[in-house]
């Protein structure tokens, strides 16, 4: 009777990252069938504080883990779901990778991969989040340490703000789509205390000069730019696992060197496009609108912005 | 003295009074206040361009800070009270009594100062009610316009945005009445001539180029499942069964997903070239994929679109333009062709009650409905068949003689059963009603009244109301696609079920629509994104809708 | 929170042998809907926790219907609201069938 | 206790520590050897600019080697809120300042971070948060947001918020939440030698993060203790 008009097999469009859930990123990005949840939504493992703030829960706090493989490879992997709640850290969502980094240390998996997608800490549970951060940024550094790399990819649509951004400063390698954010304060938090005049968070375009993948590839802070799909996400991650940067005195001391001629070089830049034109790049204007492949063959004639340094 | 000539004499001494603000016609924007102070007269009828898109802003500001003493107790003959200003001036007292057409971000506070009295209301008008009756009893004495340049002369270039400017300026600079314009810039020659020079007395070099509301972009990426389930089923239900190929389409996140649902499901169903193809329309950036993909012949439009004026340019075999190359929009002949040339009309809605009157307006919002009443109804005046046309008036035909049968517009509401804040669409009772009751309206402020509308779309289902013989029928149809509201809960399952049989109510099923097939897969683009990839680059959204 | 809670039974036990299946998101305006092979085959029950009060009865209407179109015979439903409007919520018990159906 | 005060307590033969910009550096005599301070005092907002020269601080000292613990003296605001430090890339220099903290633990100098004042989010993070342990001195005040602000962004009223803060630890500002939640570990007593108080401290540093484990003993944060520990347990390759 009904037709079937779509064949989900043969969709017209590739999975976008930005759209999707955190649970088909992880489907479409590790090997068919081989993710494994650990403490699943039919645990119920769900928030013990937000039922005092009225508010609803969901079943895995916004935080999914598990293991799984990549080309075969085994990784541990954490997905943060930014509809709930912003993808913010709570105490469960933030027990749960502080957990499977843990796991990690004994496992020695190829790597474990964090799908960043938050606002930073649930202010709801705002002591356990900012706790559980600390604890993530230790045990990623000890993981790292250890020689497991730790790979970060952010494209979704709430980013990595807050302390996401901090745990995102701590690993080993991270992969941008354009979409993707990565910041301390978000936009509205600046503007809320310092005003419009300070940053007109309505200004999206400001937004992302400021914040967007694009801006973070070219300034070294993330090391592989992606298409907005799972499949490209999962080739850069793939690319990154082999070759990610030791946990030492020479890497963070090549990072103080990086950061401080970052400070000497640009520090009067008020926009994206000033550092862009700085770094290199003929038309810093037509930045926002190249797409993946001219913004790759940017990338390849600038050199500088890939390092070891973090 | 003889009695003719006063008028013309009037309109000379104002200009005199003027000039000693102005070198030759041009005006710098810090004698604004002065220039107005010295060319109204209190009690003047003064239309302050600004509509649903491009706001005469400046001047605005200006009238703003006239001296009450000097300038009071104008009648403001306007198509839009959207910026601030529009109703400080009644606070002030430099405004008295108001005719008007659409108020969209207004709306709470004009229904404030409606309910205290600070304004003296004539009536809501549609837009082109309004324009008629600038030619009839509401001409106004002075008309403060915006352009985005003109030269010395006054030759004015509207830019894209011409909308309602012609038709102002006929009804004013005709009629011994002043015009003002303000401009973004003074050029020595402009790119093309909207508005002669000797049509306009003063020019205004803005102190920033006047605003335009983009309002008529819908980000893919807010489109719900629900909101393409009822775009398949408005395709397949209607555009299809009825062969609509020239139409107009309101501003919803609805109507957008069957903009983008055109070179994707659409196409599926054979229906390029069957369809869509003729079009009264703001140059909406969903449909842009559709454009390119070969569906649409012809766009005429009210007005323009930020961010589309390149793309434009380069589609000048879709969409009107000057020899200069951009758009030329127009408010007035769009509604006409719209209201006239159309088969379709389909859009969204607040509240609809049980016999298919339907309103934007709220207790709390005066919302002004602009072009939709005459979009949204059926012209008794055509006298031009076309099939679609026909088709539907072969529905609504009960009695009489055939031969003298006429054709009906096709007027679909496409809502979804809840709103915002799981806020119900059906209702027994508009609260337009309780409003204009508050405030004391002679006419409630329907949007579209029931005997105009043919079909109500929703998640639910497709009620055909030509097909309805009685008032019962009627009900029970709306009530069949009322989903779970009251409304909807409330239906008489059987009579339902039955109407399902005539085909007066068909569900998804019926029209061989499977609803988890309403994926977001299928939208052309997902994202405004993907609408700058369609366009090959041209299309340059507006920063609030960009994230990269 | 409102909690409410449905018991229906079936003509037949839903199709398919997955153990277990979740859709949709707790966002605003959505719901997340985890369905678990767990009970008789001709039961099912519906929970749901939702912060938006007072829409019982159109609940018991969404869970009706669902059950008597998708017959989901076996299942236990839960679901964690986010204030979701009920034609969302047909959609996603719908879609959480078919993925038990596998 | 002011960050002077605190000196003196610790140092009672006089030390090298300087504060310039709200920055804190140098170092005093402890136990035969040295301690490091760093820190942020006076409320002062932490930018890119004072984060990397913090940072570079505590690279001095691991570069130095030995063992020479690191105290981290906390006295801040949040993260500095501005368009310029997003726009370099704030994120990378507070995250690189917690993990030369982290480094430095691993090479063997222990670290301390002492909460004095106030600090919050990203601030606290990158400082005091990454050390091995972080105590507390009576009148510190750490948060993540103010009650006001949290009102704003919960659309909860101030007052039914301030009284949920009396018995929930886990969202409420303040340094006995902070206890109670794990991540201080102890307050301390200003009436007794901070010198013998921080040495105590550094004598019985947890080997691994044991921050859950206290916040569950302490009721702040009831469940991640165990939900972590589950993942450790069942986590496996299939």
């Amino acid at each position: 009777m009904s037709e079937r008009i779509i064949d989900p097999a043969a969709k017209g469009w590739a999975t976008s990252w930005y759209e999707a859930s955190a649970r088909a990123r992880l489907d479409g990005l590790l090997d068919a069938g081989s993710f494994r949840e650990v403490i699943g939504p039919e645990q119920r493992q769900m928030s013990p504080h937000l039922p005092l703030f009225d508010l609803p829960r969901a079943f895995d706090d916004g935080m999914i883990v598990g293991s799984g493989r990549l080309d075969g490879k085994p990784v541990l992997i954490a997905a943060q779901e930014g509809r709930f709640m912003g993808g913010a850290f709570g105490e469960v969502h933030g027990a749960k990778l502080v957990g499977l980094l843990r796991a990690a240390l004994a496992l020695k998996p190829d790597a474990v991969l964090i799908l960043f997608d938050t606002g930073g800490v649930r202010l709801q549970e705002a002591n356990a989040g900012e706790t559980a951060i600390a604890e993530v940024m230790r045990a990623i550094v000890q993981l790292r340490a250890a020689g497991v790399p730790v790979i970060g990819l952010i494209g979704g649509r709430a980013g990595a703000y807050g302390g996401g951004g901090l745990i995102a400063g701590t690993c080993s390698r991270l992969v941008v789509s354009e979409g993707g954010r990565i910041s301390v304060s978000g936009p509205e938090v600046i503007e809320t205390n310092k005003g419009a005049e300070e940053f007109d968070s309505r200004d999206r375009a400001l937004v992302w000069r400021t914040m967007g993948g694009k801006h973070r590839r070219l300034t070294g802070s993330a090391d592989a730019y992606a298409d907005d799909t799972v499949a490209a996400f999962r080739q850069a991650a793939l690319d990154l696992i082999g070759r990610t940067p030791a946990f030492d005195l020479a890497t963070l001391e090549a990072e103080q060197a990086r950061l401080e001629q970052r400070l000497t070089r640009f520090s009067d830049c008020r926009d994206g496009t000033e550092i862009w034109a700085r770094l290199g790049v003929n038309d810093p204007e037509a930045v926002p609108a190249l797409t993946t492949a001219a913004f790759d063959a940017l990338l390849a004639s600038l050199g500088e912005t890939t390092h070891d340094a973090r | 003295m003889s009695g003719w000539g006063r008028e013309r004499a009037a309109r000379d001494a104002r200009i005199e009074a003027g000039r000693a603000h102005a070198a030759g016609k041009v005006v710098t924007a810090a004698d604004v206040v002065a220039l107005l102070e010295a060319i109204l007269q209190p009690g003047d009828r003064v239309c302050l361009e600004g509509d649903n898109q491009k706001q005469a802003d400046c001047l605005a500001r200006g009238l703003s800070q006239c001296d009450p003493a000097r300038v009071h107790d104008l009648h403001m003959v306007q198509s839009g009270i959207v910026l601030p200003e529009h109703l400080d001036i009644f606070e002030q007292g430099i405004a008295r009594r108001l005719d008007y057409s659409y108020s969209g971000p207004q709306g709470a506070r004009i229904a404030r100062m409606l309910y205290g009295g600070q304004i003296e209301l004539g009536a809501v008008h549609t837009y082109l009610e309004l324009f008629a009756r600038y030619f009839v009893d509401l001409t106004p004495n002075v008309a403060l316009i915006a352009g985005v340049s003109a030269d010395r002369d006054g030759n004015l270039y509207t830019g894209p945005n011409t909308e309602d400017t012609p038709t102002v300026v006929e009804a004013t600079a005709f009629k011994n009445g002043v015009v003002v314009a303000q401009v973004n810039e003074i050029v020595d020659r402009v790119p093309r001539v909207d508005i002669p020079g000797d049509r306009i007395d003063f020019v205004v070099e803005a102190d920033r180029p006047f605003y335009v509301e983009p309002l008529f972009t819908r980000d893919p990426a807010a489109m719900t499942e629900t909101q393409i389930l009822m775009a398949m089923m408005a395709i397949k239900g209607i555009y299809a069964e009825y062969g609509i190929r020239r139409l107009n389409h309101g501003i919803g996140f609805g109507t957008a997903a069957i903009e983008l649902l055109l070179p994707t499901y659409a196409e599926r169903l054979g229906l390029k070239g069957q369809i869509a193809t003729h079009w009264a329309l703001n140059p909406h950036p969903t449909l842009i994929p559709a454009i390119e993909s070969g569906w649409v012949k012809q766009v005429h439009c009210f007005g323009s679109e930020v961010g589309m004026d390149r793309y434009i340019r380069e589609r000048s075999d879709i969409f009107f333009t000057g020899a200069d190359g951009s758009l030329r929009s127009n408010r007035a002949f769009c509604q006409t062709a719209g209201l006239y040339a159309c088969d379709l009309f389909i859009g969204s809605t607040l509240q609809i009650d049980l016999a298919g009157h339907s309103s934007t307006v709220t207790q709390n919002r005066v919302a002004g409905f602009g072009g939709a009443p005459n979009m949204g109804s059926d012209p008794h005046g055509r006298r031009h068949p076309s099939d679609t046309w026909m088709k539907a008036g072969r529905e609504a035909q009960v009695t009489g003689d055939p031969a003298l049968m006429r054709g009906r517009k096709l007027v679909v509401q496409i809502v979804e059963t809840f709103g915002e804040g799981l806020v119900p669409a059906f209702v027994e009772r508009l609260d337009a009603l309780e409003l204009a009751r508050k405030i004391g309206l002679e006419l409630a402020p329907v949007m579209v009244y029931a005997d105009d509308v043919t079909h109500i779309v929703t998640e639910e289902g497709i009620a055909n109301l030509l097909l309805c013989r009685t008032a019962d029928e009627r009900e029970q149809a709306i009530r069949g696609v009322a989903g779970y509201t009251e409304i909807g809960r409330g239906r008489d399952r059987a009579m339902v079920e039955r109407l399902r049989q005539r085909g007066i109510v068909r569900r998804p099923e019926d029209l061989g629509i499977e609803p988890l097939d309403a994926d977001r897969s299928l939208l052309a683009a997902r994202s405004i994104k993907d609408l700058v990839h369609w366009s090959g680059g041209l299309y340059e959204p507006p920063a609030k809708f960009r994230n990269w | 929170m409102e909690k409410l809670s449905f018991r229906h039974t079936t003509q037949r036990a839903l199709a398919g042998a997955k153990a277990q299946a979740i859709t949709g998101v707790v966002a605003s305006g959505n719901l997340e809907v985890l369905l678990e092979r767990a009970l008789a085959p001709t039961e099912c029950t519906v929970e749901i926790e939702t912060p938006i009060r007072g829409y019982g009865e159109v609940w018991a209407a969404v869970v009706a219907d669902f059950v008597a179109r998708a017959q989901p015979g076996g299942l236990r439903i839960t679901i964690n609201d986010g204030g979701a409007r009920p034609d969302t919520v047909s959609l996603r018990l719908l879609q959480g069938a078919r993925l038990m159906e596998v | 206790m002011t960050l002077a005060e605190i000196l003196a307590s610790l140092f009672p033969e006089g030390h090298s520590v300087t504060v310039a910009e709200g920055l804190v550096n140098g170092e005093g005599p402890f136990r035969g050897g040295r301690l490091a301070v760093i820190g942020i005092d006076g409320d002062t907002a932490l930018g890119v600019d004072g984060a990397c020269r913090l940072a570079g601080y505590v690279l001095d000292v691991v570069r130095r080697g030995g063992a020479t613990p690191i105290l981290v003296a906390i006295d801040s605001d949040s993260q500095r809120m501005s368009r310029r430090d997003e726009l370099l890339g704030l994120n990378e220099y507070l995250a690189h300042l917690a993990k030369t903290l982290l480094l430095a633990d691993a090479h063997g100098h222990p670290t301390v971070g002492l909460i004095y004042g106030h600090s919050a989010a990203g601030a606290f993070i990158a400082t005091a948060l990454a050390t091995r342990v972080l105590v507390g001195l009576p009148g510190a005040n750490p948060s993540v947001m103010d009650l006001p602000s949290v009102a704003r962004v919960t659309k909860l009223p101030l007052d039914r918020l301030e009284a949920m803060a009396k018995d929930t630890p886990v969202f409420a500002p303040g340094l006995d939440n902070m206890v109670r939640t794990g991540a201080v570990q102890a307050v301390l007593d200003p009436e007794r030698s901070l010198a013998e108080q921080i040495a105590a401290v550094i004598d019985a540093l947890p080997t691994e993060d044991t921050r859950d484990r206290a916040g569950r003993e302490r009721g702040g944060r009831p469940v991640a203790e165990a939900i972590a520990a589950q993942v450790v347990r069942e986590a496996a390759f299939g």
